[in-house]
């Protein structure tokens, strides 16, 4: 379970979020949609715990994965310790989820050697292979081809109803919302604000 | 006037400008037909970059070193300077009696494992009783103001450093176990060989004749005057730096003590003097020469 | 400027304390021995044509090096098949010790002002060469690929492209470069000149007067704290205003 | 390997060159005076004493200064409010001029190797700090920002986010270091001790014996290119191997 | 008029891109999809001019642009001068076209403060305000909503209509492919090849 009420974060003298409350359960799913520089990696960066300078109170578990909207690996290491040394997994563990994600193979290339793609997906395996209480997913599908799209998105479903994480998503993917959020949001504004889509609550937990 | 120039390298208020000071002061180069340039230097080393680099036309140094570059086939020449030498110190309290005391202690000696005073303290120990200094003790080599800071500090045993030193280790509570001259005596050495001296290309020397009569009768001229004139020493006060009283009547008498015979140097003398240092020095000191090669020293 | 003002009053202090607890003036002068020697030093005005022949030396072979050793770094990143010839060049000039280098300047350019600068000079280049081109080694490709595709001109991808990514390199060389080019002055002046602080520093060792020489290093010092303090790091500063945002 | 090897035949035939066009034996002594001096060291084993003692001087020094530099340079970087504390004192410490740390040292700790290991490794510590720093302050925040989320320990930080970005100051700092420390230890010897190649380069210098100051020089030349052949370069070519590949 | 005639790209042992031989004419715009690590970016590096370390012949004309994947900026540069440089546009120019991809008023910003989204715009704006003959897109609207995305697609019609370049198009969205594609083409295999769709050429030039 995380929760977070935020009354304001800026940068410098621009305030970027307004108030923000909310909360996610194990096994749901919030689905955070909203303008390009609305505010949404700000506010999954704020949830991840990584910008702690802000106005207000985070709760968050401890076991945590983000898929960051670039892909953030270390270049200076070999695809597979990327994701073996951030998450402590096995190589096997690793090897099984770079292969999930579709690169079976490559576990010994640099990530230089990848297309961006590819090195999204590293990322995702990174996150996934970690069964963490907490999964941000910030646009973690972008560049990718629409197949691609649809495998990880069964993935994504499975790993979430097997270890019930509390999922935070942001997407600007209408599909990929639909298939995987149990909740829906919408950041806009200036401060950006969240407004829940109560109607597909609704929806998604009939 | 149109006189010519004459260029003296030399440690800035080190004791050859005490010399340089009052030729210039008094215009005793003026009186021997010259005029006296002073490059200051900030050490020896430089010094002889300046001679090297031909920066300056004279130096002081030891004629070992002129033995040296006339081995080795460059042409320089020496003339008298100086007899003074350093000795051994230890301070007062310490247990040190005789020479042989040392054994297994540290000495700390300035100017490197080739410097005179320790080489003929070597040769002295060894002919007087048998005992290899450079075996039977530790030698630390370093620079002279820090050789004087570890005999006083007790972290070696036993001292050897330049002459102007001397007075500054005795003021300060040391006393001299033995002294080079003695040691050199016994040696059956002449003590009067002057050690340091103006050294000079031989080009000039054959060139300009004169000019270096000029400077060798204007050195005499100004040691004349130190000797006799303790009111020209008062002059050089400023410039010893002595710390008190003590410190610069040693200074004074060690200078004048210095100041070598006139006339021209013994080369008898001298040969024996180097084939005992080629013995103990070796290459490194003498370089390729085996006796005392002809020429170091200027006809007087 | 007061943190830094209040920080080295702190070291000061530390310094004085260390020399009230050796309790040995002569050899371990506190401030209150050294400041009032420097004061007198810098009123009597007996220090300034030294600390400015010093500061003309530094500051002349501090421009060339940087100048020269920039220009090699670029050259040799830019260019690793000349880097694999010429980088052990790099090792010998940066490891022939600098007695070497000076002496050799003194014996053949002759024993003047300009020996003393190239002989500096000449210690120093290979450094900030080599340091410069690790920093060009690093430099980001996709950013060299932007250029290319927009045809920069070669002026333009220096100043925009690869100057901006080696300001941390540059910062450190020049900081470096500063450090050592002083070092290497003091012995340039110690073996063939006759004014400059390593001059002085070098006579008042001869005498013992630790004094003297900490009131003659004191006196570069903090030259080189001003210089920090107004030219470098505003610099260092500008350049990393970017990343502060 | 052949590449380096025939780089450097050519640099001696420069010096050759050169040294036949100043025809001065004596004050500009050739390859054919210095190297037959050189070997002539090495076989008789002359050399190798001194030879063994500097390394260790440096070897040793080079060790804690780096180590402590690199520490102390990831200390400050990480923290900006403790560096804008002692910025000033690295400034001061870095510009204190190595005569003068050697002096002191020696006086304060004696005329011994320990005395002469640390004089040298104060003058090193506070440039490898300053290196250092400045990679530290251009570290990759997304990087910081994916450990933070993993919960990567520190150690792990430092092995696997912090030293690879700091590789090329790291080496910089390495190769910039062996130089300034062998300079260093140079003066050392000079000033107080008894053996290392220093010792006998000022030996050689104070006989005015160039051809000997510089079969010296070589000597520990030639061992710093075999240092950086066989040590430095394979380092720095592991650790720049992602981005070749 | 750009023409590419390739043999084969490797790097190192691996081969990723086999015979390819195209031509774009001046106002086409030959839209490129295929799986994610097919070798479009490849493709398109090669056709910039950016990687020449190829098999074949490549014959394309002086004033290029390119959306890069990533977005490419120079972060010690602010947004405005990040247009302005590369290009020779005017200040005014520059923000003119930053206005029209949603980022008046941003133009002081340091790159390191915008939105990945807002950064990847301004890639867009640079390689729109050059007026180039060869204009090369590796997926330039990533990141972005449907919003934005429907602007710039509009926008970017507008230019191509104006100017007139040859355009190279890679994404893995069938609506922007649909939208600006005059023909059509898809990368895939191992070795990748690029086969053309030409029944799609048909339908865009009727
Ligand atoms: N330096 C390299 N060494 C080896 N393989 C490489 C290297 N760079 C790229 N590749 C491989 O080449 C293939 C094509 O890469 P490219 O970036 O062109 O793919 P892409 O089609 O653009 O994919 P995406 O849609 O994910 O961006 C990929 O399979 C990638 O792994
Ligand atoms: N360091 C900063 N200084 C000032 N403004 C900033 C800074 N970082 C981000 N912003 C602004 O904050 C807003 C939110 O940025 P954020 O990255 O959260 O957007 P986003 O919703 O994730 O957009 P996108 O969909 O493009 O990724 C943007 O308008 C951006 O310009
Ligand atoms: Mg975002
Ligand atoms: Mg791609």
């Amino acid at each position: 379970m995380i929760s977070l009420d935020l009354s304001a974060k800026s940068f410098g003298a621009t305030q970027v979020l307004g108030r923000v409350r909310l909360r996610v359960e194990p096994g749901e799913v919030l689905g955070i949609s909203g303008p390009s520089g609305a505010g949404k990696s700000t506010l999954l960066r704020i949830l991840a715990g990584i910008d702690r300078r802000f106005e207000g109170v985070l709760d968050a578990p401890g076991r945590r994965a983000m898929v960051f909207q670039s892909p953030t690996l270390m270049p200076w290491r070999r695809v597979i310790d990327n994701v073996t040394i951030p998450t402590g997994a096995s190589p096997a563990a690793a090897a099984e989820m770079l292969a999930r994600v579709g690169l079976a193979g490559l576990e010994r290339r640099w990530p230089g050697q990848l297309s961006l793609g590819q090195a999204r997906r590293v990322g995702i395996a990174r996150a996934f292979v970690g069964r963490p209480d907490l999964l941000i997913l910030d646009e973690p599908f972008a560049s990718l081809d629409a197949e691609r799209i649809e495998d990880l998105l069964a993935l994504t479903a499975t790993l979430i109803a097997e270890t019930r994480p509390a999922v935070v998503l942001a997407s600007h993917a209408e599909h990929e919302l639909a298939t995987l959020a149990t909740r829906r949001a919408r950041l806009d504004g200036r401060p950006a604000r969240l407004i829940e889509d109560q109607r597909e609550r609704v929806r998604a937990g009939s | 006037q149109d006189l010519p120039v004459l260029t003296v390298a030399a440690l800035e208020g080190g004791t050859v400008s005490w010399e340089l000071d009052t030729i210039r002061h008094y215009g005793l180069d003026r009186a021997a037909g010259f005029t006296l340039a002073v490059m200051p230097v900030a050490g020896n080393p430089a010094a002889q970059v300046a001679l090297q680099g031909g920066a300056a036309d004279a130096i002081v140094t030891d004629w070992f070193w002129v033995a040296r570059m006339r081995a080795t086939g460059q042409d320089y020449r020496f003339l008298p300077y100086s007899k003074a030498v350093g000795g051994m110190f230890v301070r007062n309290d310490s247990s040190v009696r005789e020479v042989t005391d040392l054994k297994g202690k540290k000495i700390g000696i300035a100017g490197g494992p080739l410097d005179k005073s320790w080489l003929v303290l070597r040769a002295w120990a060894l002919q007087a009783g048998g005992f290899d200094l450079a075996k039977e003790t530790e030698q630390v080599f370093g620079a002279p103001p820090l050789i004087l800071q570890a005999g006083l500090s007790g972290e070696v045993d036993a001292a050897i450093n330049f002459w102007h030193f001397n007075a500054k280790m005795q003021a300060a509570g040391m006393r001299q176990l033995i002294s080079v001259s003695e040691a050199a005596q016994a040696l059956g050495l002449d003590p009067e060989t002057p050690l340091l001296g103006y050294v000079l290309s031989g080009k000039l020397v054959e060139e300009k004749p004169a000019l270096v009569a000029a400077l060798a009768q204007a050195s005499r001229a100004a040691k004349d005057r130190l000797a006799n004139d303790d009111a020209a020493f008062d002059r050089l006060r400023p410039l010893m730096k002595a710390q008190d009283e003590a410190q610069y009547a040693a200074l004074v008498a060690g200078y004048r003590a210095g100041i070598p015979a006139p006339g021209p140097v013994d080369e008898a003398a001298a040969a024996k003097m180097f084939a005992l240092m080629a013995v103990l020095g070796g290459a490194d000191l003498v370089g390729p020469a085996t006796a005392l090669p002809p020429g170091v020293f200027l006809p007087d | 400027m007061f943190r830094a003002l209040a920080s080295l009053a702190v070291l000061v202090l530390l310094w004085a304390g260390l020399s009230a607890l050796l309790a040995d003036p002569l050899r371990a002068p506190g401030p209150q021995q050294v400041l009032p020697a420097l004061w007198q030093g810098i009123v009597s005005g007996a220090i300034l044509p030294d600390l400015a022949a010093t500061l003309r030396r530094v500051g002349l072979s501090f421009a060339i090096a940087m100048a020269t050793g920039t220009a090699a770094g670029i050259a040799l990143g830019l260019m690793p098949r000349l880097d694999r010839w010429l980088d052990p060049w790099l090792t010998v000039f940066n490891t022939i010790p600098a007695l070497v280098t000076i002496v050799l300047c003194y014996l053949w350019i002759g024993l003047n002002e300009s020996a003393a600068i190239a002989a500096v000079a000449l210690n120093k280049v290979p450094l900030v060469t080599l340091m410069l081109r690790e920093g060009v080694r690093v430099l980001a490709p996709d950013l060299a690929a932007m250029a290319q595709v927009y045809r920069m001109g070669p002026l333009a991808r220096l100043h925009h492209i690869v100057l901006p990514q080696l300001a941390p390199h540059l910062v450190s060389a020049a900081r470096a470069g500063l450090a050592l080019i002083w070092k290497i002055v003091l012995v340039v002046e110690f073996l063939g000149r006759s004014d400059g602080i390593g001059f002085r520093l070098h006579l008042d060792f001869q005498m013992f007067d630790i004094t003297g020489v900490l009131a003659n290093a004191l006196a570069f010092v903090a030259v080189m704290l001003a210089l920090e303090a107004l030219l470098i790091a505003p610099l260092a500063a500008r350049a990393a205003r970017w990343r502060d945002a």
